[in-house]
């Protein structure tokens, strides 16, 4: 139900993986696909939704997730997602992303981080590692790379979550959480780049990535920090944080209740008590 | 009969207070009222005014003169003396200048002090003010019984009266008609406009001389059910708007020219996706944070131009209140219509100056959404968002309005389905089918107004809100028997040439009249009607036209008497 | 004699590799050689390709002609065979297709199998063709010495000789001349002209077809001793400039639309300030994402208006990357003499094409800093950042060179000394004094320059990278003895018309030739002569024009032979 | 020496004790008005370089970042301060926040803090308090507020602290600390707004604010982390973390040796050596 055109990714990329559990969420979900909307910056990772078959809003570099909060206040049927790469969210769209975080809109957040500027072609992202070469970082990055979770948490938002591309099957749970918890949830989702990232590879990311025991208490927000701040010999995978918090719109009266603002009537003459203000 | 008032003090002196009041007094006796703000980019000190003009027949701008000031401090005296008519009043605190021929000092301070509330000292000058010029203390009262309660109304009730005790009747004014008209500034009509007009997300960053519109539209959130979201930054802010426009609410968002061009990328995103927005410019000298409080009209060539690539759009200056509210209404219609971005254009003196007029016409609204219900949709077919036709404008759906049907929108060229392409053959197709509905907008341009003499032999070209001060002067100068017009755009962009080409081969002098440096109105004309202004009279100190200066220059520089 | 070759398959198959030893061979050997790229937006798969085309006499565009296809791909066949010319010969490997009268199928593939590489294919068939040239392989064994060391490069030189000996010679090429040329693409030139001007800091975020620019800047970071910074936007970017010259370091940005369209605020920045920076706007079709990989010149009106407000900046489109380097150059000397913003246009075309021309003359450059080292401070005077002068260009300190004096600059407006002002009267005076920078500006604009003949009956009009492929289609049509002549303009802003204005009076018709939809310049001929074009030949699919299309074109509409 | 023009802040901001305490912090550095630049935004705060004699690049809102860090890279010699308010810096500049401590570069960043957009008259700023009034949000703010120090931490801020204007004697230290630590060093700044702000007072801060005390170790991340969070009945003031850090410029071999960026001599012949590339 979710298939249409064929990929311009690189044999081998991680966004086939991250792709098929996609489409196996939204399937396992029952959703239909006229339900769903993703919002995408420009990227790699924002090519996802001309590959399957929802509702796309495919925007500028950056800034998938102002458009994806909006369409959300805007029609609360709909399932939202915005889907960005690394560049994309914490580059570019940095701002939007903190911000984003703070509005808490209920919207699923899937980042396909890679370590790297895809489409561009191999440019350092915030989240490459400090001194790893590149194609315009001659002699290694020279600054400190974003720690996305961590910053996530900081930032206030209920739902963090680590994937791994590799991990199809722990994804897919993964992305039926994200979109079904009630709130803005992210999930940094690590992707192999065939093409320009020799350094965090297919094979390094498996030697490191472990899954988040079963015991692992979501709701502990310093233990969250602790998990979120893992990264090096061993990288957690899996739900890190997971707590309830009042969404957008449940806090604007007008909104919670009744039809979803595009339901609405429309009609001039509701205005014309206005100019009351204005005798 | 008509009469000027200034109200001038320091910020946080609480000038804003007496000027609403004396506004809404003397508009609900019945005059028409213009009045308008001059102040400083800071909250408290420097220098601010506002200058309240009324009369028995509508009036259409600010005046330079003044019959009476209201001097919160002695700058104000300095600053505004010479403007006095002869035979004009200065009210102020015998502290801050003693009586003379012109200057009424009257103990406000004590009578404040005595009453126990120093706060009332503008109450006070209020009270004087309508005693000078005989109006009743009735609607006075009523406007301080909906401010203040208990103690505090009691106090400012007493400052009143014991302000009109002050002094004598000294104008006599005409009886003015009924009370039916608004007072409304040009912010809140284009609020007012877009709300009639079912815009139901607004979202901004504070901006003067913007912000007042962004706060109207929060204040009637709740009532009428309008999302209003302070964004991090102007970037958010038409990325969330093209996001609520393309989910199907009608969306807008608006600023002034710095924070305008931090959208100009959108207004891109906009072009190519074909999504509908309405963005309100509110103009203020640049370049840069330039003169934040002050006014301008230097935009208009970054506005038409804005956005990299090419793709219509449409430009609307608007030219006073009234204009406003009509205009934005229209603007909604068209922006879905065409599916384009809308840029209504205005500047920190409409944004902020406020008038009498007739109560807006909510039953000449229409709100045309032109969506499609997938009846468009041949049986079986994928929806194509981008559907060649010989409009150029593809049937639009809204995301989750037909079952099993999606809507694609892409930034990068796409074919009719919306999916990235890089055949040659699409990308012309594109192109041409975006450019094609500039065509058909094209032909439902409004003309530009012709204030003055039907063909006259001065012509003034000139746009925006310069419409109030030129219709004051034009039609002294008219009635002096000078053969004068003055074509005044609203729609600017694609640029309405019709009545300009029409009327410029019968001129005998042509003078473009603007508040900017550049003459942009003029280059667009060179460059759309190739038609050479003779003459170009320019402002750019941040302070806007007075019909007085319009009419001696005209007289000085272009007449030559 | 001119040959054409094109190397074409898919993204990943190692494309770049054959073409960039054919290039350097030919040019090695002493040929002319123009080469330039069509490729998607993609990493792997897709379709790209270059055309390399050779010389004995200087050329200085691409032609839609093709001698030789190296298909790497199926694909590459059926998309240009149409382009070739009777008896061309098409490379491939035996799978692709079989041999025909003009495919020469060969065991490219087998070869470097039992090479025991497969990834040296691309290298046999470069052999092939090198021998179908008859053109040693000295030159392409350097180049493969130079990339590659041990067991790679044996068989890579295994692969050439066989390759070699797949074939026979067909073409019998003129010998050339010496190689004393260098062989370079536009981006690189201005990367050179920067340097070479002392530019030291550059800050960008990558966007193609910028990229390579910020790329070669940061390849030669530690040689040359420039801070290279991707930044987190291009917001940062261009306040990152702005503050690297206030400290002053010569400065620069560069971007795309899209990428420019983020940085205006800041170009308006640069205006208020008054602070010198050079910006590069290499375009791509748009609006927004557009077609990111193609060329277009759609951008220039956008580019013109930039920033609110009204203040002097300059544009120039460069031409081609001789004029790319010198332009680039003069740019930096410019923006420091005005303190103003130089925005430096290109696109994709001139970008990523690379042509043979003369090593660039260094000794022509000069860096004229127009730096104020304290002299100009009357004694114990505090120094003024903004000090009125005739010429409304102010001596400008760099902060930390004066002891005891501070440098103030400021995007609120401002007096002399740089601090904010709520003025009238210094406002008038500030605008006066930036706009008059533009005055003087003008006086040393270059005038277009004119291709084909003197005093032409047909005139065309263009600029920028179109100067390529019409010096050579119009070269054509004067050979032909048609009176045609083309004004192609590099300095575009302020815009020159003194020489368009003559040209124009005696032609008898103007054609406008660009690679947009909309006719930029003509807009902008219109607005600053008066000068309406008679016809207007467009192109707009995100391909190239080429000579022979617009020969074509010529021929067609406007010669109507 | 730094004295210069009358203020346009209202009487009671504490606006003017943030600009006294800079004032004794660059006269107690010893510091001579020409070798210090400041680099603001636009907003109250971002005045503040007006009204003291140092160098000023006085650029956009929201932009104070980005031209500090390039005029430090300009001109090592110089002392480089950026000057902004909350809405300026995780506003509009909350992209160029987080990227700027990510580089590192040799500022002092001091942020006027006053809980609100104090130009514009009373909207809501990013730290403004969730649920408060103010002349936009008349529901109350419905975001969850950044935190300043703990954003500041999670980037990877080596100076992090915070002051209050009611504390000139420690403010003026927290600023000294600031401008001689070796790297980016931030102070967020508690500052009433006695227009706008009628929740966060004087009296408001004063009664919640407390030093860090004396054997408070700054070298320890994970309680930086706690104390970072600490808001609301007690908020501590101080140096709350301090560890050395690599600077960009210690990273850029041909930028630590030799003189400063601006001072060297430009010939265009050192360039001909590149036409090498292209023969
Ligand atoms: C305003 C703007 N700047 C730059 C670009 C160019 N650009 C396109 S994708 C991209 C980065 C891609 O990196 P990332 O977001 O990590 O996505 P990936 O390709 O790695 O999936 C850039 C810089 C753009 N399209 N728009
Ligand atoms: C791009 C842009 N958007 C908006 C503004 C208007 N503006 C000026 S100051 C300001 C906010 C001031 O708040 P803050 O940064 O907290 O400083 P404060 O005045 O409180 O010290 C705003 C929104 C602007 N100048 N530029
Ligand atoms: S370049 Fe990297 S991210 Fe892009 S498609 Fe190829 S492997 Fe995937
Ligand atoms: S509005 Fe607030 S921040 Fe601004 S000067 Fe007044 S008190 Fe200070
Ligand atoms: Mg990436
Ligand atoms: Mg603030």
């Amino acid at each position: 139900m979710f298939e249409t055109y064929e990929t311009a990714w690189c044999p081998g990329c991680g966004n086939f993986a991250i792709l098929a559990a996609l489409k196996d969420a939204l399937t396992q979900l029952n959703l239909d696909p006229s339900e769903v909307v993703i919002s995408s910056g420009i990227g790699q990772a924002a090519k996802t939704p001309h590959y399957i078959n929802v509702n796309t809003f495919n925007g500028l570099h950056g800034r998938a997730v102002p458009p994806a909060t909006a369409i959300k206040l805007s029609n609360k049927n709909l399932t939202v997602i915005a889907e960005s790469g690394d560049g994309d969210t914490y580059g570019e769209g940095g701002n939007h992303f903190i911000h984003g975080i703070r509005r808490n809109v209920n919207i699923a957040h899937f980042i396909h981080d890679n370590q790297i500027y895809g489409l561009t072609k191999g440019q350092a992202s915030p989240t490459t590692e400090k001194g790893q070469r590149t194609s315009l970082q001659f002699n290694g990055v020279i600054a400190e790379p974003v720690r996305p979770l961590f910053l996530a948490l900081t930032m206030g938002a209920g739902f963090v979550a680590r994937g791994f591309a590799g991990d199809r099957e722990q994804l897919t749970e993964l992305m039926k959480a994200a979109i079904n918890y009630n709130g803005y949830a992210m999930i940094d989702i690590l992707q192999p780049c065939v093409s320009f990232n020799k350094v965090n590879t297919f094979q390094w990311y498996k030697e490191r990535v472990y899954r988040l025991p079963d015991d692992y208490d979501a709701t502990d927000f310093s233990n969250a920090l602790k998990t979120a701040m893992e990264w090096g010999d061993r990288i957690p995978t899996g739900i890190i944080y997971n707590v309830p918090r009042d969404t957008y719109i449940e806090q604007v009266d007008f909104l919670k209740d009744g039809p979803a603002l595009v339901d609405r009537t429309l009609d001039p003459m509701d205005a014309k008590q206005l100019l009351e203000d204005f005798v | 009969m008509e009469h000027n008032i200034l109200v001038g003090g320091a910020a946080g002196q609480g000038m804003d207070t007496v000027a609403t009041i004396l506004e809404k007094t003397l508009k609900r006796s019945g005059f028409y009222v213009f009045s308008n703000k001059d102040y400083m980019s800071r909250v408290r000190g420097g220098h601010n005014f506002t200058q309240i003009r009324f009369s028995t027949t509508p009036i259409y701008s600010h005046s330079s003169k003044l019959d009476v000031i209201i001097a919160l401090d002695s700058q104000t005296i300095q600053l505004h003396e010479n403007r006095l008519v002869s035979g004009g009043k200065i009210i102020c605190d015998e502290k801050v200048s003693p009586s003379t021929d012109n200057i009424i000092a009257l103990p406000l301070a004590k009578i404040a002090a005595d009453i126990g509330n120093p706060r009332v000292i503008n109450t006070v000058a209020t009270g004087a003010l309508l005693k000078l010029f005989g109006i009743p203390m009735l609607q006075a009262e009523r406007l301080l019984s909906s401010e203040f309660s208990g103690a505090v109304l009691d106090a400012n009730i007493q400052a009143l009266h014991k302000g009109y005790d002050t002094v004598n009747t000294i104008y006599e004014l005409d009886s003015p008609g009924n009370d039916d008209n608004i007072f409304i500034n040009g912010n809140q009509a284009i609020a007012l406009g877009a709300i009639a007009a079912g815009c139901r997300y607004y979202c901004g960053y504070p901006m003067t001389p913007s912000t007042s519109l962004m706060t109207y539209m929060a204040q009637k959130s709740n009532q009428m059910g309008i999302v209003v979201e302070q964004v991090e930054d102007e970037i958010a802010a038409i990325n969330m708007a093209l996001g609520a426009s393309y989910a199907g609410v009608r969306a807008m968002t608006g600023s002034s020219g710095g924070g305008f061009a931090l959208m100009v990328e959108g207004v891109s995103l906009a072009g190519i996706t074909e999504t509908p927005i309405v963005i309100a410019e509110i103009q203020r000298p640049g370049p840069a944070t330039g003169f934040p409080t002050r006014t301008e009209q230097s935009d208009l060539r970054f506005i038409i131009h804005a956005g990299h690539g090419e793709f219509p759009k449409m430009v609307i200056a608007v030219r006073n209140p009234e204009d406003a509210f009509y205009q934005t209404a229209r603007a909604f219609n068209i922006a879905e219509k065409y599916q384009i971005p809308v840029i209504l254009v205005s500047d920190q003196y409409l944004a902020d100056y406020a008038q009498t007029i007739k109560p807006f016409d909510f039953s000449r609204i229409s709100i045309d959404r032109y969506l499609d219900d997938g009846g468009s949709i041949v049986e079986k077919e994928k929806y194509k968002r981008y559907k060649l036709t010989d409009s150029g404008i593809s049937p639009r759906l809204i995301p989750g309005s037909v079952k099993g049907q999606v809507i694609y929108v892409d930034s990068d060229e796409h074919d009719e389905y919306g999916h990235i392409t890089e055949s040659a053959e699409i990308r012309a197709n594109m192109v041409n089918k975006r450019l094609k509905k500039e065509e058909l907008l094209r032909q439902e341009l409004i003309e530009p107004e012709l204030l003055g003499k039907d063909n006259p032999e001065i012509l003034i070209v000139s746009w925006g809100s310069l419409h109030g001060p030129l219709k004051e002067t034009i039609g002294k100068l008219v009635n002096e028997g000078i053969s004068i017009g003055a074509l005044v755009f609203g729609d600017i962009w694609p640029f309405p040439t019709k009545r300009l080409t029409a009327l410029a081969s019968k001129a005998k002098l042509i003078v473009d009249l603007e508040q900017n440096a550049t003459a942009q109105l003029d280059g667009l004309i060179r460059q759309e009607a190739l038609i050479s202004c003779d003459k170009k009279l320019l402002k750019y100190d941040g302070r806007i036209w007075s019909p007085e200066e319009i009419y001696d220059r005209l007289k000085g520089d272009v007449l030559n008497v």
